[in-house]
């Protein structure tokens, strides 16, 4: 550890946070501000426009009354195109798909309002026929669209049809490849026939984030195009309708419907918030901004450093945890993807010495100050995933072996958090957690370790040689270049991963350099690449079921490098194992326990071959205001993700009150 | 009674660049007078110091030109001015235009190029008078550049779209819009073929004759001075070196300078060969000791490199600067 | 040397061209500085984090754990050099375009000028852009000195068109003409060293361009990042949220030096150029 | 007035569109030679939800974008079609807000671009020339040194700097403007007084960096404009003629100092086509720029495409315009 001098360090940092303190408080506008009613959020830096949130944010409509969230997707272009059915409409997280959308069923990422599972527009669990060759839908009774006509089996069969029948839209393409056919058998169920089993074919229908949502028929099947409609104002199904947007896109203002007892979400409870605003606030320095002036209640995403600022200026708003980490922990995992084609990465010891060479703690530091929730195996950290593969697994995990040398090694280091938490503590002191239990939940669990020796010998056992320049060279000797790709303006802390990550390999003799792209997407997909810091992981992060991200990983789906992957193996793995697991796991019910297990199989398997290097929960430093509402979702009272792009969402506004 | 004396006038440019600082002697101790109804015509090689006089007198002092001593009085009867000391204001208010008009050298860009001709004379008697009726005033410029023999339409074009004589007219019209005491024309005919020339130089002195004011000619043309001027000063080198009424100029030059201006003169009819002068004129930031013209003077003696010879009185108008001519005797 | 001597006089005489000369001995001497820092700028955490300015860190550190005044003498090294990589190729495009255009005149002069005026109208941002599309990633700070340099020409080639317009008209070239001279031959030896005091003076100009383009394209993330210039060091104190979280000496190191390199540069500038001719000065800015 | 059109008017024209397809052209080859295909990149977009799909449907998703895009073709084929629908006013859809037509985009962020920049670029135009002038013609004056000096120093610095220093000292220390955007949230634009004066209120901020920028450059040209002018002749001789002082600043001095300027004008009106793109970015504002830096970070070819072509012909436009009306400011040109 002897990069990190710790000289001067605390007496540094307090100064620094001086100075940081002093401009942020100078900023507080110069007229006399009332303290709000709460006196924990009497603070000299949070200036309140009004301390009782009396002002009016349209007429009629009172701040106290208006929930402001930040839509991460930015000013959302063009503004009055509501057509969620079609790809390439930006409107999604404007309140759209979490106050006017709704679906057949919900798996919330964490631990849910009544449960992981939520029947929403449906009455009860998908119903599979014994080989999972139909699927059978029971929609609930009395709900209706905002407009005021019914919603029936008619919706569900004219979303799943007009999308089948028709080229362009979202689900064209997975319908037609799954449904044979359909039927109406009463006015609240539709039965699927499916071309072959599949026992996952609800996902489709389900929300982790996004799903398909339920289409008006009385209103789409009088447009003449379809897919060109704009659905302006759309009719909503969920509890809100839209009371006005800004044509230019920068902020939408949602209203709770009257007969909110109409919907799914009223079925869970009064919507206690009267009315919701989208917006679109800036970067990050403005949002942080934003927020300690009160101007908006929920922060989708900051720097670290964001939010480190507000945690030390700005009491009324609150995280995830309680204190440092504060991020709520996507149920994505962000790791370096290698592409298991390339030669030298595709030995499967060259990928475990790029592992062994990363120094985590390191990587933890530069990508978020510390405030990271690493994971040493291939699912994320977060949601119920500790419980369903983190805990069963610990055992394995710190007896697990890979063959150094011709000797067994043991890779894990259980010790990886504690030495990130100290880390950490050196510039944000108290706020760092001491308890190890505590730790463990926010930071995670263990990596592995950071092993240049044993990096080395695994390089040669592969066969790499050291060029005369310290520069590892492929076993016929020509030169071996790993750029590292990663994602640019539009995700700072995972470009910062990527540096670091970078600058680790180069330390251990890898030439590499970071080739920061705008838009890595479509290079990933065509293989284009030889290491990438992005995801492939994406789980229910509520549900273990990992067929979500595995589904795609089967051998029949692998393309290889220049062509496009179909689904997410971007790393193009193939592996015989892996094909019984997907295979496995496909045959079983959803809800089947033994799911579980072969998620474990799998993560052993991906252990073992290490076809890309997890690294960390994909942090999310949501940031909630409490000046106005409380009740948000918390670490301690996790009933749905706070984060306000995902239709989940919906299930805050039964639980945020107003204050006053 | 002189309307104008210059007395012991000393102008010089002083520039300083990068560290090398220049001083031009362009006028160096001038004295004369001016007196109405007159024609006066000041002679002298380009750079002799002619413009810069004319700069001083006309009160248009800028740096780097700077007059360091003397004094230029402009007496018109009721008032009596230094130029030197007038505060610019009182000199726009007062005496330009009204009472001093000038006809500049190379008159033939003096006029702004994106302005028709009548806007010019508007600008003019609009800070001077100020104009109540357009129309009147209309009337009023047509019939004088009608009376200069001007046509009407020249009011409406623009500069470009003039010929260089009929610009040069123009601003003959614009210098006697007031009928000033004094009018100076600096080189009014340099540039113009000589059938124009003629033209112009006519109508200037027709104006003097009508309206009995001072022209105050500037030009090196000897012949022109020959034809037009009263009287007649002749410079070199920022010093006047004679001055004398025109016919005793011509008819009996003193100077060498003079004489040999005169000299090089073409005469129908006479086929002497000219004597040209060896060198240039000299250079104004290090002028030469004694009688400035001795390095180039055919008749220079020692004395004329070490003593600066005083103007002396040869007849009643007659002066002169030359060690040869001493109590008005050669 | 004359060079020398210029130099000397114009010390001592020009007060904007001791200030410029202050200023860009600053620059020069923190860009020869980079030869003996002691923290090589690829590496972060090598410092602590976020401490102000101190006489150890005379800039602070940054929240990579940088020390920002080191990082800086590379930043300036780098900016400088694209600067001088746009420079010299577009000199180079406007010096050949200038004086054939100038000098031959007729059809080609037509082509020459049409070519001119399109780059003129060209919007370079989006197209900077479409060419960082096209270019995937391999947009590293010399490759955007040279797409700067193939956009940084026109105006500059505009002037020594006009300025061998100007030439031709004189009696040297019709002497040259009429005794056989080729063409060419007069252009390279009659025309180049009139033309060549433009070309100086235009040269500082197109460095101050290039490199605030850098910084523009930086600050949106739309060059090598993993290059310290004046801009990275802004996207990368953005991306730290710099601002918001105090660390206003990573934002405030990079603003002082651009100030003084720019201010350098610009005051030589037009110190050099009234010294060469007053005249041209008009006819200067905006290149 | 026939010599006037043949020998003035013609030969711009000829230029105006002689550039306009040039640029043109070269916005159309530029992006056909990248490797990336849009449609690749589309479909991947659609894919991107993570389920496998039937490489069947993908086949035939990719036949209907391709066709949508106007990319089916040979590439002479492409740049036919493609200039038949530029001469119909198409730009195509945009990629990544399919199927929304680029024109429409552009012409949401237009207005909000023009109202701004045109008055900025107007304003410093207009006193960054009086003031040349007025600094050129008293050259004594310490007000306008100190202008002069604050000028020559803004100049040259990157306006990133330049603006996010007055946003953090008006916006943010002394926190008298708004922070961000062209009006607040809740806020629906419209034409109503009071909106005006919360769009007027929220563009001060930009406006004033922008015109702090971009004075400079026309008081630096100005000013030596019209130190050249002052010694012309005509200025010399109206000053002899006792021409009241204000007449001759204004109508002999910056009257034809101005007049290389009308045509630097010109040029600068054109650039507010493609607006201020860093402005824009520091304070949030919805016009061309942040348009532009959607297009960027969702790889939007088409729409990058339809911005430069609009930022273009407003350039060629503009200065084109300019030429048309120089004849008014310069007779000479106007009866050669």
């Amino acid at each position: 550890m002897s990069n990190y001098p710790k000289t001067r360090r605390e007496f540094l940092k307090q100064a620094a946070m001086f100075v940081a303190g002093a401009t942020l408080a100078s900023c507080a506008p110069a007229t006399t501000t009332q303290a709000p009613p709460q006196g924990e959020a009497t603070q000299p830096a949070a200036a309140q426009p009004s301390g009782a949130g009396d002002e009016e944010i349209q007429p009629g409509v009172l701040r106290r009354e208006c929930l402001i969230l930040e839509d991460p997707t930015g000013t959302a272009t063009p503004a009055d195109d509501f057509n969620r059915w079609r790809p390439g409409t930006r409107t999604y997280s404007t309140g759209l798909q979490q106050l006017a959308l709704d679906a057949l069923w919900y798996i919330d990422p964490d631990a849910g309002v009544n449960g992981v599972w939520d029947n929403a527009v449906a009455a009860e669990k998908p119903i599979y026929n014994e080989d999972f060759t139909t699927m059978t839908v029971k929609l609930r009774q009395g709900l209706y669209w905002s407009d005021g006509v019914e919603f029936t089996a008619e919706d569900l069969y004219y979303t799943v049809d007009v999308q089948m029948k028709n080229d362009g839209w979202s689900y064209t393409g997975q319908f037609r490849g799954n449904i044979e056919s359909m039927e109406m058998p009463d006015k609240y169920t539709v039965v699927f026939h499916l071309k072959a089993p599949n026992s996952r074919f609800h996902s489709f229908f389900t929300v982790r984030w996004g799903a398909c949502f339920m289409m008006p028929k009385h209103v789409f099947e009088k447009q003449e195009d379809p897919l060109a409609y704009k659905f302006n104002p759309p009719v909503s199904l969920g509890a809100y309708t839209l009371k006005d947007f800004d044509p230019n896109g920068n902020w939408f203002l949602w209203q709770r419907r009257d007969d909110w007892q109409r919907t799914s979400l009223g079925l869970l409870g009064e919507p206690k918030v009267k009315y919701a605003m989208y917006i679109a606030p800036g970067p990050s320095d403005k949002r942080v901004i934003a927020q300690m002036e009160h101007k908006l209640d929920v922060i989708h995403d900051i720097t670290p450093e964001g939010r480190i600022t507000l945690a030390q200026k700005s009491p009324s708003s609150i995280g995830w945890f309680k204190s440092f980490p504060w991020a709520h922990p996507d149920p994505t995992l962000p790791a370096v993807i290698y592409n298991n084609e390339k030669p030298g990465l595709d030995k499967r010891e060259v990928r475990w010495a790029l592992t062994l060479a990363i120094d985590i703690v390191r990587v933890a530091m530069a990508s978020y100050k510390g405030a990271a929730t690493i994971s040493a195996i291939h699912v994320p950290p977060t949601g119920m995933y500790p419980k369903y593969y983190f805990e069963p697994l610990e055992d394995w995990l710190k007896n697990f072996t890979i063959k150094v040398g011709g000797q067994d090694y043991k890779p894990f280091d259980p010790d990886a958090c504690n030495r990130i938490a100290e880390e950490a503590r050196k510039t944000l002191g108290d706020l760092v957690p001491t308890d190890p239990a505590e730790i463990r939940k926010s930071l995670g669990a263990g990596w592995w370790k950071y092993d240049l020796k044993a990096a080395e010998q695994l390089m040669l056992d592969a066969g790499m040689k050291r060029g005369s320049d310290g520069k590892w060279k492929l076993p016929d000797g020509s030169d071996w270049k790993v750029p590292m790709m990663s994602m640019n303006q539009s995700n700072p802390t995972m470009n910062r991963c990527a540096s670091m990550v970078a600058e680790c390999w180069s330390e251990f003799g890898v030439d590499t350099m970071l080739d920061a792209r705008d838009n890595p997407w479509d290079i990933m997909s065509l293989g284009e690449y030889s290491a990438n810091l992005a995801w492939t992981i994406e789980t229910w992060g509520g549900h273990p079921d990992l067929f979500f991200f595995l589904s795609s990983w089967h051998s029949k789906f692998y393309q290889p490098s220049g062509t496009r992957a179909s689904g997410s193996n971007s790393m193009r793995w193939k592996n015989p194992e892996l094909d019984r697991i997907i295979e496995s796991i496909q045959k079983l019910d959803f809800d089947d326990p033994k799911g579980i297990e072969l998620g474990q199989e799998f993560i052993k398997l991906a252990a073992q071959e290490m076809p890309i290097t997890p690294l960390m929960a994909y942090n999310v430093f949501t940031v909630c205001d409490t000046t106005y509402f409380t009740g948000y979702p918390t670490a301690e009272d996790p009933y749905t993700d706070p984060v306000p792009n995902w239709a989940n969402t919906k299930y805050m506004f039964i639980k945020i009150k107003p204050k006053a | 009674m002189a309307i104008l004396s210059v007395r012991d006038l000393r102008a010089y440019y002083r520039t300083e660049a990068y560290g090398i600082s220049r001083t031009v002697h362009a006028v160096d101790g001038v004295s004369f007078d001016l007196h109405p109804d007159e024609i006066y015509g000041v002679a002298g090689e380009s750079s002799c110091g002619k413009s810069t006089l004319i700069k001083v007198i006309s009160g248009n002092v800028k740096p780097p030109l700077k007059a360091y001593s003397g004094s230029v009085e402009y007496d018109n009867g009721l008032q009596k001015v230094d130029m030197l000391t007038i505060s610019p204001e009182e000199m726009r208010r007062n005496i330009r235009w009204k009472e001093i008009s000038y006809v500049m050298q190379g008159s033939m860009s003096v006029l702004n190029p994106v302005r028709k001709i009548i806007k010019t004379f508007e600008d003019i008697v609009e800070s001077h008078r100020g104009i109540q009726d357009k129309k009147v005033f209309r009337e009023q410029v047509e019939a004088h550049i009608n009376r200069l023999g001007l046509p009407t339409d020249v009011l409406n074009a623009y500069p470009h779209q003039l010929s260089g004589g009929m610009r040069q007219r123009v601003a003959i019209a614009l210098a006697t819009m007031f009928q000033p005491r004094l009018i100076i024309a600096d080189e009014p005919t340099t540039a113009l073929d000589v059938v124009v020339q003629r033209g112009v130089l006519q109508m200037l002195k027709e104006i003097q004759a009508e309206s009995k004011n001072t022209v105050l000619l500037v030009t090196h043309d000897m012949a022109v001075h020959a034809n037009v001027a009263d009287r007649v000063m002749i410079m070199y080198a920022g010093r006047i070196v004679e001055e004398a009424p025109t016919k005793t100029i011509f008819k009996s030059p003193l100077h060498p300078y003079t004489k040999h201006l005169i000299s090089s003169l073409p005469m129908i009819g006479v086929r002497t060969t000219k004597t040209s002068l060896r060198g240039s004129p000299p250079n104004l930031a290090n002028p030469p000791s004694g009688c400035r013209f001795h390095p180039r003077c055919p008749l220079a003696m020692e004395v004329c490199r070490t003593e600066i010879p005083e103007m002396v009185d040869v007849e009643s108008r007659h002066r002169v600067a030359c060690h040869l001519v001493k109590g008005g005797a050669l | 040397m004359t060079i020398l001597r210029i130099i000397r006089d114009l010390l001592k005489y020009d007060s904007r061209f001791r200030l410029a000369f202050i200023f860009l001995s600053t620059i020069l001497i923190m860009m020869l500085l980079s030869l003996v820092s002691p923290y090589n700028p690829n590496k972060t955490f090598v410092v602590a984090m976020d401490t102000p300015p101190s006489l150890e860190h005379p800039f602070g550190t940054s929240s990579r754990g940088q020390d920002i005044f080191w990082w800086m003498t590379f930043a300036v090294r780098n900016s400088f050099l694209l600067g001088m990589v746009t420079a010299a190729l577009s000199r180079v495009i406007a010096i050949i375009v200038g004086l054939i255009a100038g000098y031959e005149g007729g059809w080609l002069d037509k082509v020459l000028m049409a070519i001119n005026d399109s780059f003129v109208v060209m919007p370079l941002l989006p197209i900077l852009i479409l060419l960082g599309f096209l270019l995937r990633g391999k947009m590293n700070f010399f490759t955007l000195g040279l797409i700067l340099g193939v956009f940084g020409w026109p105006w500059d080639a505009r002037l020594i068109r006009s300025q061998v317009l100007s030439l031709k008209e004189r009696a040297f070239t019709r002497t040259a003409v009429y005794s056989g001279t080729h063409p060419f031959w007069i252009t390279i030896h009659e025309h180049l060293p009139f033309v060549l005091p433009i070309v100086f003076a235009t040269t500082i100009n197109n460095m101050l361009w290039s490199i605030g383009m850098e910084v523009t394209l930086s600050v949106l993330g739309l060059s090598d990042v993993s290059t310290p210039t004046i801009g990275t060091a802004l996207f990368w104190a953005n991306q730290h949220g710099a601002l918001v979280a105090g660390v206003w000496w990573w934002i405030a190191a990079p603003t002082l030096i651009a100030i003084i390199l720019f201010l350098g540069l610009y005051l030589l500038f037009s110190s050099i150029n009234e010294y060469i001719d007053p005249r041209t000065r008009l006819r200067l800015i905006g290149g | 007035m026939r010599k006037f059109l043949l020998h003035y008017l013609l030969p711009r024209i000829a230029q105006y569109l002689t550039v306009i397809f040039i640029g043109i052209t070269v916005t159309f080859i530029i992006p056909r030679l990248s490797p990336t295909d849009p449609v690749e990149a589309q479909v991947s977009m659609i894919l991107s939800s993570g389920s496998a799909v039937d490489p069947e449907a993908i086949e035939h998703m990719r036949q209907a974008l391709t066709e949508m895009y106007g990319l089916s073709g040979s590439p002479l084929e492409q740049y036919i079609a493609f200039w038949g629908r530029l001469l119909r006013g198409d730009l195509g859809p945009s990629l990544s807000t399919f199927p929304t037509p680029v024109t429409r985009l552009i012409g949401q962020a237009l207005p909000w671009t023009l109202g701004l920049m045109l008055t900025a670029v107007i304003l410093s135009w207009i006193i960054g020339n009086v003031l040349g002038a007025l600094a050129s013609y008293y050259p004594k004056s310490k007000l306008i040194y100190a202008i002069d000096l604050m000028s020559q120093a803004v100049r040259p610095i990157p306006y990133y700097v330049v603006a996010l220093v007055l946003l953090v000292v008006f916006a943010y220390l002394i926190p008298i403007f708004p922070f961000s955007g062209a009006y607040p949230v809740g806020t629906r634009p419209s034409l109503t007084p009071s909106f005006v004066l919360i769009y007027l209120k929220h563009s001060a901020l930009p406006a004033l960096t922008l015109i702090l920028v971009g004075f400079g450059g026309w008081f630096i040209g100005m000013k030596s404009l019209t130190s050249n002018i002052i010694s012309e002749d005509y200025v010399v001789y109206a000053e002899t003629t006792g021409i009241k002082e204000r007449k001759i600043l204004t109508q002999y001095v910056m009257r034809n100092a101005m007049l290389p300027q009308i045509t630097g004008l010109g040029l600068s009106l054109g650039t507010v086509f493609s607006g201020a793109l860093i402005m824009e970015v520091v304070f949030q504002y919805p016009g061309m720029g942040m348009l532009t830096l959607q297009a960027i970070f969702r790889n939007d070819y088409s729409l990058i495409m339809g911005i430069a072509i609009y930022s273009i012909i407003g350039v060629a436009t503009s200065v084109f315009l300019m030429d048309l009306i120089y004849p008014l400011f310069d007779p000479r040109v106007r009866y050669q």
